[in-house]
């Protein structure tokens, strides 16, 4: 039992990051039209965002210290990063600690961006052409970007921890009456949780109490139809997509004390994403976030020793059966509208 | 026209065309090889020698790859005379002296392996065919050792192994054309193991987190059969695929399963993701059956060490070199490498930069390019000064037998680079097997093909 | 002739022309002048080009045809690739057998995931074959290494039980892949004056068999089998309608590209016998799509192009290091030495991923018919000129854009 | 006893009943149209005719044979060909081929793995096809782009796709939908001409009336799900029943 509690929370954590990733692909999909294969690596942008910035806080000039020396025998060059002049040692060290929350101040504004700058500059191109071209131009631009992330940051992850105050686990068995020791959940994958919940509940308000979100929701359902009541709607999901990349970006900016960040971290994830968005059904926002946690939650069942033991390999194969499963029986997916790219 | 089974590029670089004459000499002695500067794969002409430097370039091991090219341009600086020299002072062996590999000045081709057998074998055999390299080297996983050092056996030249440390590549994978200065899984066991008694008792029991492929299969066993041999108990192995990225599912469940050590059997992106969720999971911190729970990871780098951060602080594992050694041949190394790229070498720089010189020396000593004298002049040779105290090149097996390091993450690190601390080196003695060890079995070296 | 129209056939003379004198084209620089860098002139190389022309020539027959986009071709090749060398690890290392098994197991394996797969069509289809292509690498990689040789590739090894052969050669090695004792990897080499041409006799039996699967390629073209599949693409509603059953065609389509993509995992253990897992990575399937639209998907030389543009940007431009970027810019003024090799770097060496992505893009945004239609325009460029203008030809069927069925 | 027979057919979607007991029957050899305001069920009951939809209850039979659970494929191996509202062509394709592939349908059926023929060599079939073209005033264009072509001309080659098979019955389905007038008389001059050349047995399901008054020779007047009349052109016109049903239509 408390196994199964301990994976159903680990299963939590990891949908949080796909239910993430597969809302703003289908926010693409469902108001765009777009296939979009570059969406891993906006995910991998988010990520490389709190690395930077963690990078800007930390520009230092060197102090020698005749004290020590380094590995050459030569005397130790200490690097001391501005924003301890500026701020002092105490506070400046407390703000670099914190450079990973601070960093969704910074990707928001940088993600929100490059979603506008790849819409107007290359997606809108490609409204009108088939998905195979579009999955193939922004898988392209996929490899594109994280060459790029790769040449300045190069291929080696890069630590990037949560600050000092979330660092650890509590036990959470012992708070709903198991013994100590049985369930025990970092505090910063509980963070990260927690914000998934408020990013999609943000999103979901988003779309259904302003006017914005109204207009967009009407074009999902029938773009020709808003556009004759003469409302510009290209220009609002020039901005749909600056926020699904936003969404993205930020999934990554928090991840990054999960799993230290790595240019082909997009990658990793894109395939994954979009098994979660078929199967939550081409389109629908609920069913992605849906599939998301579901797809965790199986896929943290499926590494659970004793069912390894049982059908070796299955924690290699859960996900791909489970898209294949779902395809074939009910193609629209769990919660995918009818005609929605069906068949 | 002339016939051969392989190219030989080197021919034309001076546009004379040798003559079909074919020594075979039965017995080895410099001398006799000598005479033969034909008759195998890609027998270099004119003044000039090509190596081929197989590293990844792309790839998750990209940068273990860049790492591991400066030190192959390291020493070709230092086999031409260049630089200070760096190991060819220390290494006990005096042939080499700054004019090249006998007597021919080192040049060098460069290829991606990708980090994939198929990709690997592809950019090899253009350095064999296109460019006529007579040596390839390099690498950073096993899986791209084994097949490279296959590829080498057919062709017909010399392998000497980058980083690899599964079993298999000098056992049950073991070729004749093919050698390895690097330790493998078998040596890591060994040598953790008495530390491990040490320092957290005789009466532990491990949790296995293995990769579910070639190299995990074999630190698994060897880290299982050697900390089982001093008392300690495995609970459990669970296989975890090589494309996890979130480990939180294995680890979970550790701190309830009865074990008190985890033990990573994990590289490169894997490692630095499994250990870092470990010390999420508060497993550092935690008590089990009245003790401190312990986290050791068989296989350490340095560059991988870097990508986990703080949470390597206090965490043991084995390593092949570490720069931090007092001896003389690593402090010259790292003082020429460190001087010329601005910090301190990895293991796998150190590994590809002696295997080079290794491989320079053998040359010099056979007098002769063609493999097979290679081979012989490598088999059983003993040398000193380059790193790693008294080694010992086996020749039933091609493998390296010298000490050994544990180590553990450092504290308080100065920088980025230095953190890991040497607890103990372990002497090569204690990490010898028998060439037909159960773990090693399954292979046979077959005979030196010199190609052509 | 050959039961070809004329302008096949020239078609079919000039691939011809080309493979048997590749060694020639492919090696335009003398040995050891500076440019000898890009010569793609030795057998690995060449051997890849026509390994992975025959393998992209068989996804274009899926995917140019019909539209249907898989995105996990790459399994085939790899499960040809296994079954070709536990062929030489068992029966003999005469390569036909080999081949021969590959196909079949690949067109066996294609036939199942096909079956299953083609029950939807779109993207469904594309994450389909992505599933099922993933699930086969995950397995191969892991728990069926007894079967796969898992991370280090199934190889030969001294011990294997070959029925007809032996298992070790009197020199003590592993017997070599022949066809009818002829080696795989014996070349002859030609001299003529700085220049050195390789002959490779794995690469000649490669060529062959290319210019065999192409003459098929263009064949099944050509038929009606292929108009219909053209059909599949362009309209299944009136297909339906028409009488006609899409179905079978695009299943057949699919077993027929599944068997070249075996063919060409059979090729590649014959030339190298080592079958690694990572040819079944998605990444890989990728490729194979990549060399098909930058050459251009529906149309019959495109892929070949494709996938021989590809693989000399991984072989040649991957080794290009910055010590050869300074030899080639030496002669310019020291500053401008500096700053061309910095700005010229990022694109080649170990960053020939960035260039590839980069020419890619150009060529989906601007040339959707790939290489052929950039091709096709500059010859109209220049027929402009001329001013001589031309009825469209009525043998000429190539697509300019590649739609999928959707 | 008619080629087409539809008996006692009943279909409802949930609380509508959208085929109310349609019994018809199209003769050999005769024009029949199927009219009725919107939404009086015409969709349907050709949803039905193609083995789309599968009543609740009753039969439909081809030339004695049930239609009913077919997929359109085998309906059409049947005999019954179907023209569409907006023309459905192979637009990648070439006119001529557009027109071999129904050719190739009605010799080898609905599969065949011809895979190492070639297409023109099959000199009958190319006969066949170039004859059709020449009957509807197009070889001219046999080697355009079928997609490039106007309207018309696609009505024209569906057309033609549909003829070269020699259907038993073919299907039209509102043929003139959405046309301008000038394309509606062009449309309904090419049905004639057809129906004068060949015997063919034709069901048209159209709302304009002057398409169906000029060609129908039968007509069965479809409202709110249920068959009204059926009788001559002639005599429908002035039926007060359907002028109620169209009226009925126009105020509601």
């Amino acid at each position: 039992m408390d196994a199964i509690i301990l994976q159903i929370l680990n299963g939590l954590d990891k949908g949080s990051a796909y239910a993430l990733i597969a809302l703003g692909l289908t926010l693409i999909f469902g108001t765009l039209g777009v296939v979009n294969f570059a969406h891993g690596a906006l995910f991998m942008l988010g990520a490389f965002c709190a690395v930077t910035l963690n990078g800007i806080l930390t520009i230092s000039h060197t102090v020698i210290d005749e004290t020590r020396t380094d590995f050459l025998g030569n005397p130790l060059k200490v690097e001391v990063p501005y924003i301890y002049d500026i701020f002092g040692e105490t506070l400046g060290a407390s703000i670099i600690d914190w450079s990973v929350p601070l960093a969704i101040l910074f990707a928001i504004p940088v993600m929100i961006l490059i979603g506008v700058i790849m819409e107007r500059g290359l997606i809108k191109f490609f409204y009108k052409r088939p998905h195979a071209d579009q999955i193939l131009v922004t898988f392209g631009l996929a490899i594109v970007l994280q060459e790029i992330i790769k040449y300045f940051y190069g291929a080696n992850p890069i630590p990037t921890p949560a600050p000092e105050a979330f660092i650890g686990s509590f036990d959470f068995g012992q708070l709903i009456g198991f013994d100590a020791n049985t369930i025990i959940y970092p505090y910063w994958r509980l963070v990260y949780f927690g914000f998934a919940m408020i990013i999609i509940t943000g999103v979901f308000a988003f779309l259904q109490f302003t006017t914005f979100g109204m207009v967009v929701r009407a074009g999902m359902a029938d773009r020709e139809t808003v556009q004759l009541l003469g409302i510009n709607i290209d220009k609002r999901f020039t901005l749909m997509f600056g926020l699904a990349a936003a969404v993205a970006g930020l999934a990554g900016v928090m991840y990054t004390p999960i799993n230290s960040p790595n240019y082909h971290m997009g990658m990793d994830f894109l395939v994954l994403s979009f098994v979660v968005v078929v199967v939550g059904g081409m389109g629908s926002l609920p069913g992605a976030v849906l599939a998301g946690f579901l797809l965790g939650i199986l896929e943290s069942f499926a590494s659970m020793g004793a069912v390894i033991d049982l059908i070796p390999g299955i924690n290699q194969v859960i996900i791909y059966l489970v898209a294949i499963v779902i395809l074939l029986t009910r193609p629209r997916g769990l919660m995918g509208r009818k005609g929605v790219m069906e068949e | 026209m002339s016939k051969s089974t392989l190219t030989r590029r080197g021919l034309l670089k001076t546009g004379a065309v040798a003559g079909a004459g074919l020594a075979a000499p039965t017995i080895f002695d410099g001398k006799a090889w000598s005479a033969a500067h034909t008759g195998f794969t890609n027998a270099p002409e004119g003044d000039t020698v090509t190596l081929g430097f197989n590293v990844p370039q792309t790839g998750p091991y990209a940068d273990e790859g860049a790492d591991e090219l400066r030190a192959y341009e390291l020493a070709v600086e230092h086999l031409n005379g260049g630089g200070d020299g760096g190991m060819l002072n220390t290494f006990s062996s005096k042939t080499l002296d700054g004019t090249g590999i006998n007597g021919k000045r080192v040049e060098y081709v460069t290829g991606d392996t990708q980090t994939k057998s198929d990709a690997a074998r592809a950019s090899a055999r253009s350095m064999i065919e296109k460019d006529g390299a007579i040596m390839i080297t390099g690498g950073s996983s096993s899986g791209v050792a084994v097949a490279v050092q296959a590829l080498c056996q057919e062709a017909g030249v010399i392998f000497m192994a980058g980083l690899t440390h599964s079993n298999d590549t000098t056992g049950k994978d073991r070729k004749a054309n093919g050698f390895r200065h690097f330790f493998n899984s078998y040596m890591s066991g060994a040598a953790l193991a008495p530390v491990l008694a040490n320092a957290y008792g005789t009466d532990r029991k491990a949790y296995h987190l293995t990769a579910d492929y070639n190299w995990g299969y074999t630190t698994e066993q060897a880290v299982k059969e050697s900390t089982e041999a001093i008392g300690w108990e495995t609970v459990n192995t669970v296989l975890t695929p090589l494309t996890q990225t979130d480990f939180s599912s294995y680890i979970a469940p550790v701190l309830n399963s009865g074990a008190d050590v985890l033990v990573l059997n994990h590289y490169g992106g894997n490692m630095v993701n499994s250990l870092t969720n470990a010390v999420q999971f508060g497993l550092r911190d935690a008590q089990a059956n009245g003790k401190n729970f312990e986290i050791v990871v068989p296989l350490y780098s340095r560059l991988m060490a870097r990508g986990a951060g703080a949470n390597v602080k206090g965490i043991y594992g084995s390593t092949n070199w570490h720069w931090s050694l007092p001896d003389e041949g690593s402090q010259a190394f790292t003082r020429s490498f460190g001087t010329k790229y601005g910090f301190p070498p990895s293991q796998a720089a150190h590994t590809c930069y002696v295997q080079t010189l290794l491989y320079a020396d053998a040359v010099n000593r056979a007098g002769s390019f063609n493999p097979c004298a290679v081979v012989e002049a490598l088999e059983g040779f003993e040398f000193d000064g380059l790193g790693n105290g008294p080694t010992l090149y086996r020749a039933e097996d091609h493998q390296c037998f010298k000490d050994v390091l544990v180590v553990r993450g450092k504290e308080n690190p100065t920088s980025e680079f230095d953190l890991l601390e040497i607890v103990e080196i372990t002497p090569a003695s204690q990490v010898t097997y028998a060439p037909d060890h159960p773990q090693f079995a399954g292979g046979a070296l077959g005979s030196c093909n010199p190609g052509a | 002739m050959l039961g070809l129209n004329k302008k096949d056939f020239s078609l079919l003379l000039i691939v011809a022309l080309l493979t048997m004198l590749a060694p020639f084209i492919l090696n335009p620089f003398p040995e050891g002048s500076e440019l000898a860098q890009f010569n793609a002139g030795y057998p690995d190389l060449m051997q890849r080009f026509v390994i992975f022309g025959i393998f992209a020539i068989g996804f274009n027959i899926l995917f140019g045809l019909t539209g249907y986009l898989s995105f996990g071709h790459a399994a085939f090749l790899g499960v040809g690739s296994y079954a070709g060398v536990w062929m030489m690890k068992l029966l003999t290392m005469n390569v036909i057998p080999a081949i021969l098994v590959s196909v079949i197991v690949a067109g066996l394996f294609s036939i199942l995931i096909g079956y299953i797969s083609l029950r939807r069509s779109g993207i469904y289809f594309s994450i389909l074959t992505l599933a099922f292509a993933q699930m086969s690498f995950a397995l191969a990689y892991s728990v069926l290494t007894p079967l796969t040789g898992g991370e280090t590739g199934l190889q030969l090894s001294l011990n294997d039980p070959r029925i007809i052969g032996t298992s070790v050669t009197e020199s003590g090695s592993i017997p070599v892949t022949h066809l009818f004792g002829l080696e795989m990897r014996d070349s002859f080499e030609l001299e003529m004056g700085a220049w050195l041409f390789t002959f490779n006799a794995g690469y000649y039996v490669c060529a062959v068999v290319l210019l065999v699967a192409f003459y098929i390629a263009i064949r099944i073209f050509r038929s009606p089998f292929g108009m219909m599949l053209r059909a599949v693409k362009s309209n299944q509603q009136r297909m339906k309608y028409t009488g006609l059953n899409p179905k079978p065609y695009t299943l057949a389509a699919f077993v027929i590209s599944g068997m070249y993509a075996g063919l060409a995992g059979g090729l590649m253990v014959s030339m190298d016998p080592l079958a690694g897992a990572e040819r079944m990575f998605w990444t890989a399937s990728g490729e194979v799509v990549l060399m098909t639209i930058l050459g251009g998907a529906g149309t019959l030389i495109g892929p070949i192009l494709g996938a021989g543009m590809i693989k000399y940007m991984e072989n040649i431009l991957s080794k290009i290091n910055s010590t050869i970027l300074h030899e080639w810019f030496a002669f310019m003024p020291d500053g401008i030495e500096d700053l061309l090799v910095t700005l010229v770097y990022p694109f080649i060496g170990k960053g020939w991923h960035l260039t590839l992505g980069i020419i890619f893009m150009l060529v989906v945004i601007f040339l959707p018919g790939g290489l052929v239609e950039g091709g096709q325009r500059i010859a109209r460029l220049f027929r402009r000129k001329k001013e001589e203008p031309k009825g469209p030809d009525p043998e000429h069927h190539p697509k300019p854009a590649p739609h999928v069925a959707e | 006893m008619g080629i087409l027979e539809v008996k006692g057919v009943n279909k409802r979607f949930g609380g509508l009943q959208a085929l109310g007991d349609v019994n018809l029957s199209v003769e050999e050899n005769t024009v029949h149209a199927i009219i009725g305001p919107n939404g009086a069920g015409k969709s349907t009951l050709l949803n039905v005719l193609v083995g789309k939809l599968i009543p609740d209850t009753g039969s439909v039979m081809f030339d004695g044979q049930s239609v009913l659970g077919r997929s359109p494929h085998e309906i059409n191996q049947m005999g019954i060909s179907r023209v569409f509202q907006t023309p459905e062509i192979f637009g990648d394709l070439t006119v001529m081929e557009n027109v071999m592939i129904p050719c190739f349908a009605r010799r080898d059926g609905s599969f065949r793995l011809h895979a190492f023929e070639t297409v023109f060599n099959e000199k009958a079939l190319v006969e066949q096809a170039e004859q059709i073209l020449i009957d509807v005033n197009m070889i001219d264009k046999r080697d355009m782009h079928a997609a490039s072509m106007s309207r018309g001309d696609k009505r024209r080659l569906e057309m033609a796709m549909c003829l070269v098979q020699e259907p038993r019955l073919l299907l039209l389905d509102e043929p003139t939908a959405g046309m301008a007038r000038a394309d509606t008389n062009n449309t309904i001059e090419l049905l004639k001409e057809i129906n004068e050349k060949r015997d063919i047995t034709m069901a048209i399901i159209e709302h304009d009336m002057h398409v169906v008054f000029s060609l129908a020779e039968r007509i069965t007047v479809l409202a709110q799900g249920t068959p009204l009349v059926e009788d001559t052109p002639e005599n429908i016109k002035g039926h007060p029943k359907v002028q109620e049903a169209y009226l009925g239509q126009a105020h509601g």
